[in-house]
């Protein structure tokens, strides 16, 4: 039989001005189970929670009732002071006759008589509370980011010099993700490979990282504070240990006409190959679907070349197993490549180039050496044309949203250009200007009132070629829609930043939620950016939407402190607020007939499958298992098991239904 | 389960519009792509993005100006404004809607009175024959637009070329076709 | 004064984040509503039972409010979609089986909304005060018909 | 013997007569007969739509009522904008049944909406194509520009026809047929379509940037699908000329004349000396076909 006692409070007057707080004791005090009742001032006060520590000890209670405020204002304070006493903290609980009640209605006898029906009900919840224990899971301390983009960088950067453990895993032979194949960046103009190279040099050099190029996420099992990560080495076919990285066998290879992804395609590169010159780390790997040896058994030049003998042909993929207290997703994204889009002739006319295509073009160290060249004949390029959203904002062919970063890479493009071409005519066909940052706006404007870029409102049709030059066909909506023909040299798309092609897969092995566009989901749109749904896993930069440098960055460091903070204690401890499945004695196990109709509405996807076995290992059944790291305690799972094989803690079926019941039954 | 759907009961051309056809003006966000494809729109008073931003305004001034626009005629149904829209906003069933209106309700531009005559010609003639009539077509468009001395010098060489009969070619069920036009026209003279 | 008007029970099913932090505001914001109007706190509306409901008529209800987070605003992220979905199921049932599914009022009240519960509650009140006690409640045989609603889900 | 429907439309009963006959002419080599829907009527064309809805719909159905009456459940509609007429009919009436029945209603006969609407490449594809290289004598060894005009490919939604951005359906069987089907840029560009008589101006306009591309890029031929983009290309010559200021006298052949040629049928049976602008093509010798490069990908 449990021992209740109830504390009613006055709260000043804030409650008792409306309601009789002495009768509510006193009729509580009538209530079954209930051996004490007594009101009080504040009962928030020392003197007033001095007041409840003595009635435990005194009266034994075993439960205890504060009718007071919101149990959202005032619950950690009463269950703390119940534990000092030496009880169960979870066997305390909170009516709220102030927020629900007093400060609702009026001073009547209805207020007074609801303040006691709202009393009576916690007294039959609290009945059946159970004893719970805050749940503690150690941390290990060791971050994984995925990808080395510039998020990925600044991320782990920003964990190791937190003095914490980080395993860098990268998919590309280098890290630097787009960033290191941009010429220069908006808003500033500064050198993208100037301010990134030295930070992917501190990451290859920093002792708490531990960098895996040309590797990617096997699988992940665990949950926050506990991960099990599988990561996939693929083979680079030679001995990272032995190559000085002195690009001998690059220079060799015969394969040497293979479209270099680095160059989006504008240059070549061998079979073996260090992607960029500044690649981070400097040493080649053997791009095996090119290579003669591979596809056609005989070659090998690179292996008689090398000066350390560091190719290994035979080289197989490698699977390591790391454990991991939280994981960063820093994968970014990808640029849509417009040939879904015929009307703009790209991939039919050479001088129809994307975005990062011109970037390159721009690059001091791209193909050009940082001259702006077309494609097709080399020549200087005397009028372009940029066309803005190009397969942005388009649900017909495209993507529905605003790709966000290609109104202003488009400013800097026509910007570049005519630093570089003082004579040449940047044009601009663009539906809006989304320059929303700081000194963004500003940029644009200097594109357009210095730069003498001229900007025309509208849509492109089509472009098409009419001897030798690109017609593009466009309208000038601010000019009661006339159709106008631009006569270009080179044609630049500023096409779509889509999501990765691998990632829903990605998604999918690392359990976090991802959104209709397959960019990842972060938790809240606005209070938890760098959250996921799966606790313990962070999101970062490109990967969540397209985002620009600074956002990406921005987010980065955010995403670390949530990893820092969550490795400044060595366990966790979390609110017992979670579900479990029941378990019985054999043969029943469990009332759980594993329809697993739990797993699919779990928000967290906190529910796994166990397998029980006889003796010599045969499943019997298949039972659902809570992982208690996962949960969070929404309980939509135990509303839907029909068999009732579910039940959460602190709400559990018994509670809620004794609360129904007690709060109509008088 | 509360539900605050705003229901909002427009009137005017552009309400018109989405009830007949289905087109839904509002998602049109001007980006003139339309108007950028569109072949005739350099003889258009109002380009085909333009036409859409004035059912947007909702005025009635508009409509009107609309419904007596020479650019409703002129278009001739090419489907490359609707087949490179990014909202997929079917143009021609909106110009073929705007037609008929101003047909119906005597507002067609006196520019494009020999487009009409020559849709009524059209019609005139497979309303009598069931099928086209090339010379009877002629004739009657000459006679409704006055333009007589229009492509005179052709027929003689079509006629050589065996390309024109004098005779019309009549289908069996003349009546049937006769029903389908009263049941379809009914009051309205063609 | 008329005759005494029937004061309706009516129990409300919130979950914690939003609606019961809302209707800690109207309290905040001293604004008056019906005394008759009881709160139950969920976690989630995720968390609700139906059967839960079925016991709240067995016992007296005359009404019955469930509210939530807005449909995007789930402090889960999906708890309230989940509810929603069942409850479009549920709905057909107990209308099919002659439940007065207009005792029940579904409703979205953000944290932020205070006058907006206060609505909530004077509204049902009013509309279950017209509609008059909830006598005909006929136990139905509940647990055939959780069954049926699960099979859609 | 396969056996076909087969709806001429008005224009190739008159104006556009040697396009059905070389139709004709071509499906016999290929051992297919085209059967005449019995009591066919004008579609009504764009001047229907233009003016009135519902029956811009009821003549389509009567012609497909009729043809369902005939059990002719594929018919051939070699005029692309008859073509597109009863595609779109079909559409609309498959997508809105009581529209169905009105309209069924007025035309006075039931029509279940399931008569296959095949435009000339279409039929050829699916009956000639596979049979054509082994059966080409003289190959049809010219540039030419294969023009695809408006009705052909758009709506793509509703046709659902090649891809409507730079078709490739009928370069493919020119280049079957021996020819260079060149790139150029005014394929599927509109020629002014119904506008010919009441606004010659314009399509003097559309079809002179057509023909000038076409030149330019070395075409000999245009090849055609359709009589109005025929007669537009055809006959509107001298207002053509008169736009582009200078004499162009490049041939417009239906592609199916094209192809009757390489099969070895003569000029005559074709009816090549119908066209306005005289069919002068010079002498070559055969050379090997180029070969086809092109795949094409039609969108789903
Ligand atoms: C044409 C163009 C011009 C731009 N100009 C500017 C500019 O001037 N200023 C500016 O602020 N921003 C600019 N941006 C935007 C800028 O490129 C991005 O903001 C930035 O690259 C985002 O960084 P990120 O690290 O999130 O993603 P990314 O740069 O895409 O890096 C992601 C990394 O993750 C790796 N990866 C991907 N998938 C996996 C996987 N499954 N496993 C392991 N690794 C994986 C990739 O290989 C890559 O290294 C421009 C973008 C474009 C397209
Ligand atoms: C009309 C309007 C509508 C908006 N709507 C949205 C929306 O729908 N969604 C959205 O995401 N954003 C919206 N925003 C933007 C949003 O308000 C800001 O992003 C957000 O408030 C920024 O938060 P903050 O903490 O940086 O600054 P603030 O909210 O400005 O907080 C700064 C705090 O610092 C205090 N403070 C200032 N100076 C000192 C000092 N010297 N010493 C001590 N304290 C100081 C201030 O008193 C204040 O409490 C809106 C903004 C406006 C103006
Ligand atoms: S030659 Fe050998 S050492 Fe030099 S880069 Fe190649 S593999 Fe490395
Ligand atoms: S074996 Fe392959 S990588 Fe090495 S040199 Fe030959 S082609 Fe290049
Ligand atoms: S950022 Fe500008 S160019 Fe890019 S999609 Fe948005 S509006 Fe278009
Ligand atoms: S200042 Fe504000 S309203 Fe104006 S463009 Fe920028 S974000 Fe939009
Ligand atoms: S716990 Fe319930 S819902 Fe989940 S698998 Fe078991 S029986 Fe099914
Ligand atoms: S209570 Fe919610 S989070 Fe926990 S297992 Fe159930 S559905 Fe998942
Ligand atoms: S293309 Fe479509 S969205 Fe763009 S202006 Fe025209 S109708 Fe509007
Ligand atoms: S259908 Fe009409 S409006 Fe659209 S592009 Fe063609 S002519 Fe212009």
């Amino acid at each position: 039989m449990a021992r209740v006692g109830v504390f009613v409070c006055h709260c000043g007057e804030n409650i008792s001005a409306t309601v009789d707080c002495e009768k509510v004791a006193k009729e509580s005090g009538d209530l079954n189970s209930v051996v004490f009742s007594t009101d009080y001032k504040y009962m928030c006060s020392d003197p007033g929670q001095t007041l409840i520590k003595e009635a435990i000890k005194e009266h034994k209670l075993d439960r205890v009732v504060v009718a007071a405020c919101s149990p959202r204002m005032h619950e950690p304070t009463f269950r703390k002071a119940c534990s000092e006493a030496g009880m169960n903290p979870y066997l305390c609980e909170m009516a709220n006759i102030r927020e629900h009640c007093s400060w609702v209605h009026p001073k009547s006898e209805e207020t007074t008589a609801k303040a006691g029906d709202l009393v009576r009900t916690i007294v039959e919840k609290v009945k059946k509370n159970k004893p719970l224990q805050a749940i503690k899971v150690p941390i290990t301390k060791t971050a994984i980011v995925i990808g080395g983009g510039v998020a990925g960088i600044q991320s782990a950067l920003d964990i190791a010099n937190c003095g914490h453990k980080v395993i860098m895993v990268e998919k590309q032979p280098s890290i630097g993700g787009h960033m290191s194949q941009l010429s220069e960046t908006f808003p500033t103009l500064d050198c993208s490979q100037c301010i990134l190279t030295p930070r992917m040099v501190e990451v290859a050099q920093h002792p708490n990282i531990t960098l895996y190029t040309y590797a990617e996420i096997e699988s992940v099992d665990g949950f926050i504070g506990n991960f099990k990560v599988k990561i996939r080495r693929k083979s680079k076919s030679l001995d990272e240990n032995l190559c000085t990285g002195c690009g001998l066998c690059t220079t060799k290879c015969p394969k040497k006409k293979i479209p270099n992804e680095f160059e989006r395609g504008l240059g070549n590169r061998t079979a073996i190959y260090v992607p960029f010159p500044q690649a981070v780390p400097n040493k080649p790997v053997i791009d095996r679907e090119n290579c003669n040896y591979y596809q056609k058994g005989t070659c090998k030049v690179c292996e008689k070349v090398c000066p350390v003998q560091a190719i290994r042909f035979d080289q197989e993929d490698q699977i390591i197993e790391v454990e991991a207290g939280a994981l960063v997703v820093c994968t970014g994204f990808d640029v849509l490549k417009p040939n879904f889009f015929p009307e703009y002739g790209y991939g039919k006319y050479k001088d129809v180039i994307d975005g990062l295509q011109f970037e390159r073009l721009a690059s001091a160290s791209g193909p050009t050496k940082g001259e702006i060249r077309r494609p097709s004949d080399g020549e200087i390029p005397k009028k372009i044309v940029f066309i803005a959203c190009a397969g942005s904002r388009d649900p017909a062919k495209g993507i529905e949203y605003c790709s966000k970063i290609c109104c202003m890479y488009t400013a800097k493009h026509a910007m570049l250009y005519k630093h570089k071409v003082h004579d040449g005519t940047p044009y601009v066909f663009y539906m809006d200007i989304r320059a929303g940052g700081k000194m963004y706006e500003e940029f644009v404007r200097r594109a357009i009132v210095e730069d003498d870029t001229k900007y025309i409102r509208g849509r492109v049709s089509t472009v098409f070629e009419r001897n030798g030059k690109l017609i593009v066909r466009g309208a000038d909506t601010l000019m009661g829609a006339q159709p106008v023909e631009i006569e270009a040299d080179m044609v630049v798309l500023a096409s779509a930043g889509v999501s990765n092609p691998d990632s829903e897969e990605l998604a999918q092995r690392l359990h976090v939620s991802y959104d209709a566009y397959k960019f990842f989901a972060e938790a809240h749109p606005k209070l938890k950016p760098v959250e996921t749904n799966t606790a313990g896993i962070f999101l970062a930069g490109a990967c969540q939407a397209p985002k620009d440098i600074p956002e990406s960055v921005a987010a980065a460091s955010g995403a670390a402190v949530k990893v820092a903070a969550l490795f400044s204690n060595s366990e966790l401890t979390r609110e017992p607020v979670v579900a479990e499945v029941n378990r019985q004695a054999p043969p029943v196990f469990s009332t759980c007939t594993g329809c697993f109709l739990c797993e699919k509405v779990c928000p967290y996807q906190a529910i796994e499958r166990e397998e029980i076995k006889d003796r010599n290992g045969n499943v019997i059944k298949t039972l659902a298992r809570i992982n208690k790291g996962l949960c969070q305690g929404c309980g939509t799972c135990v509303a839907l098991c029909r068999v009732k094989a579910i039940d959460l803690h602190g709400f559990s079926n018994q509670q809620m239904y004794s609360e129904v019941m007690a709060l109509l039954n008088f | 389960m509360s539900s605050h759907e705003h229901v909002h009961h427009k009137e005017g051309l552009a309400a018109d519009v989405t009830s007949n056809t289905g087109v839904p003006v509002n998602k049109c966000y001007q980006c003139g792509k339309c108007s950028a494809g569109c072949p005739v729109a350099f003889e258009m008073d109002y380009p085909p993005s333009m036409v859409l931003r004035m059912l947007q305004t909702e005025s009635k001034n508009n409509d009107e100006k609309l419904l007596k626009s020479n650019a409703i005629w002129l278009c001739v149904s090419c489907e490359m404004c609707y087949g490179r829209c990014p909202m997929e906003i079917d143009i021609p069933v909106l110009m073929d809607y705007l037609r008929q209106r101003a047909y119906t309700e005597k507002k067609v531009n006196p520019k494009a009175h020999n487009i009409v005559a020559f849709h009524k010609a059209f019609l005139n003639s497979i309303n009598q024959t069931g099928r086209l009539y090339e010379v009877g077509l002629v004739m009657d468009y000459k006679m409704r637009t006055g333009a007589l001395m229009q492509d005179v010098e052709k027929s003689p060489k079509m006629f050589i070329k065996g390309k024109l009969s004098l005779i019309p070619e009549m289908i069996k069920d003349k009546r049937n076709i006769k029903n389908i036009f009263n049941k379809t026209l009914k009051n309205k003279k063609s | 004064m008329e005759n005494q008007e029937f004061e309706p029970k009516i129990v409300a099913f919130v979950c914690n984040w939003c609606t019961y932090a809302g209707a800690d505001l109207t309290g905040t914001s001293r604004i008056k509503y019906g005394a008759n109007v009881k709160i139950i706190r969920f976690p989630c509306t995720g968390r609700i039972d139906f059967m839960l409901l079925m016991k709240a008529f067995e016992n007296g209800a005359d009404g019955i409010i469930i509210s939530g987070c807005h449909p995007n605003d789930c402090h889960y992220s999906t708890g309230n979609f989940h509810a929603r979905r069942r409850w479009v199921v549920f709905r057909n049932l107990l209308n099919f089986s002659g439940i007065d599914t207009e005792r029940i009022q579904f409703s979205w009240v953000s944290a932020a909304e205070g006058f907006k519960w206060a609505d909530v509650v004077n509204n049902t009140i009013e509309k279950v005060r017209a509609l008059g006690p909830y006598e005909n409640y006929k136990k139905i045989n509940v647990p055939t018909l959780f069954a049926k609603e699960d099979n859609n889900e | 013997m396969i056996r076909l429907g087969f709806y001429p439309g008005c224009s190739m009963e008159g104006g556009a007569r040697e396009y059905q006959e070389s139709v004709i002419a071509l499906a016999k080599v290929f051992d297919i007969e085209l059967i005449q829907i019995p009591d066919w009527n004008c579609c009504g064309a764009t001047a229907a739509h233009n003016l009135n809805k519902e029956l811009s719909l009821s003549l389509p159905t009567r012609i497909l009522a009729l043809a369902e009456k005939n059990e002719l459940m594929d018919i051939v509609v070699p005029c692309a904008a008859c073509y597109s007429r009863l595609t779109v009919t079909n559409h609309e009436l498959n997508k809105d049944k009581s529209l169905a029945d009105k309209v069924c209603d007025v035309i006075d006969m039931p029509y279940s909406g399931n008569v296959n609407v095949l435009n000339i490449i279409q039929f050829i594809q699916k009956y000639i194509a596979d049979k054509l290289e082994e059966k080409v004598t003289t190959p049809f060894n010219y540039n030419v520009a294969c023009y695809y005009g408006c009705l052909l490919v758009r709506p793509n939604g509703i046709l659902k026809f090649d891809r409507p951005e730079d078709p490739q359906t009928m370069d493919i069987l020119v280049k079957k047929a021996g020819g260079n089907a060149i790139d150029w840029a005014y394929k599927a560009e509109c020629c002014g379509a119904g506008m010919s008589v009441s606004r010659t101006d314009i399509v003097a306009r559309l079809s002179g940037n057509i023909i000038r591309d076409a030149v330019e890029r070395k075409a000999e031929v245009l090849a055609v699908a359709c009589p109005m983009c025929h007669s537009n290309l055809d006959m509107r010559r001298p207002e053509i000329n008169k736009f582009l200021k200078k004499e162009v006298d490049v041939p417009v052949l239906y592609i199916s004349q094209i192809l009757g040629l390489a099969v070895g049928l003569d000029a005559k049976t074709l009816g090549l000396q119908r066209h306005m602008v005289a069919v002068n093509l010079p002498e070559k010798k055969a050379e090997q076909p180029a070969p086809i490069t092109n795949t094409i990908k039609t969108e789903a």
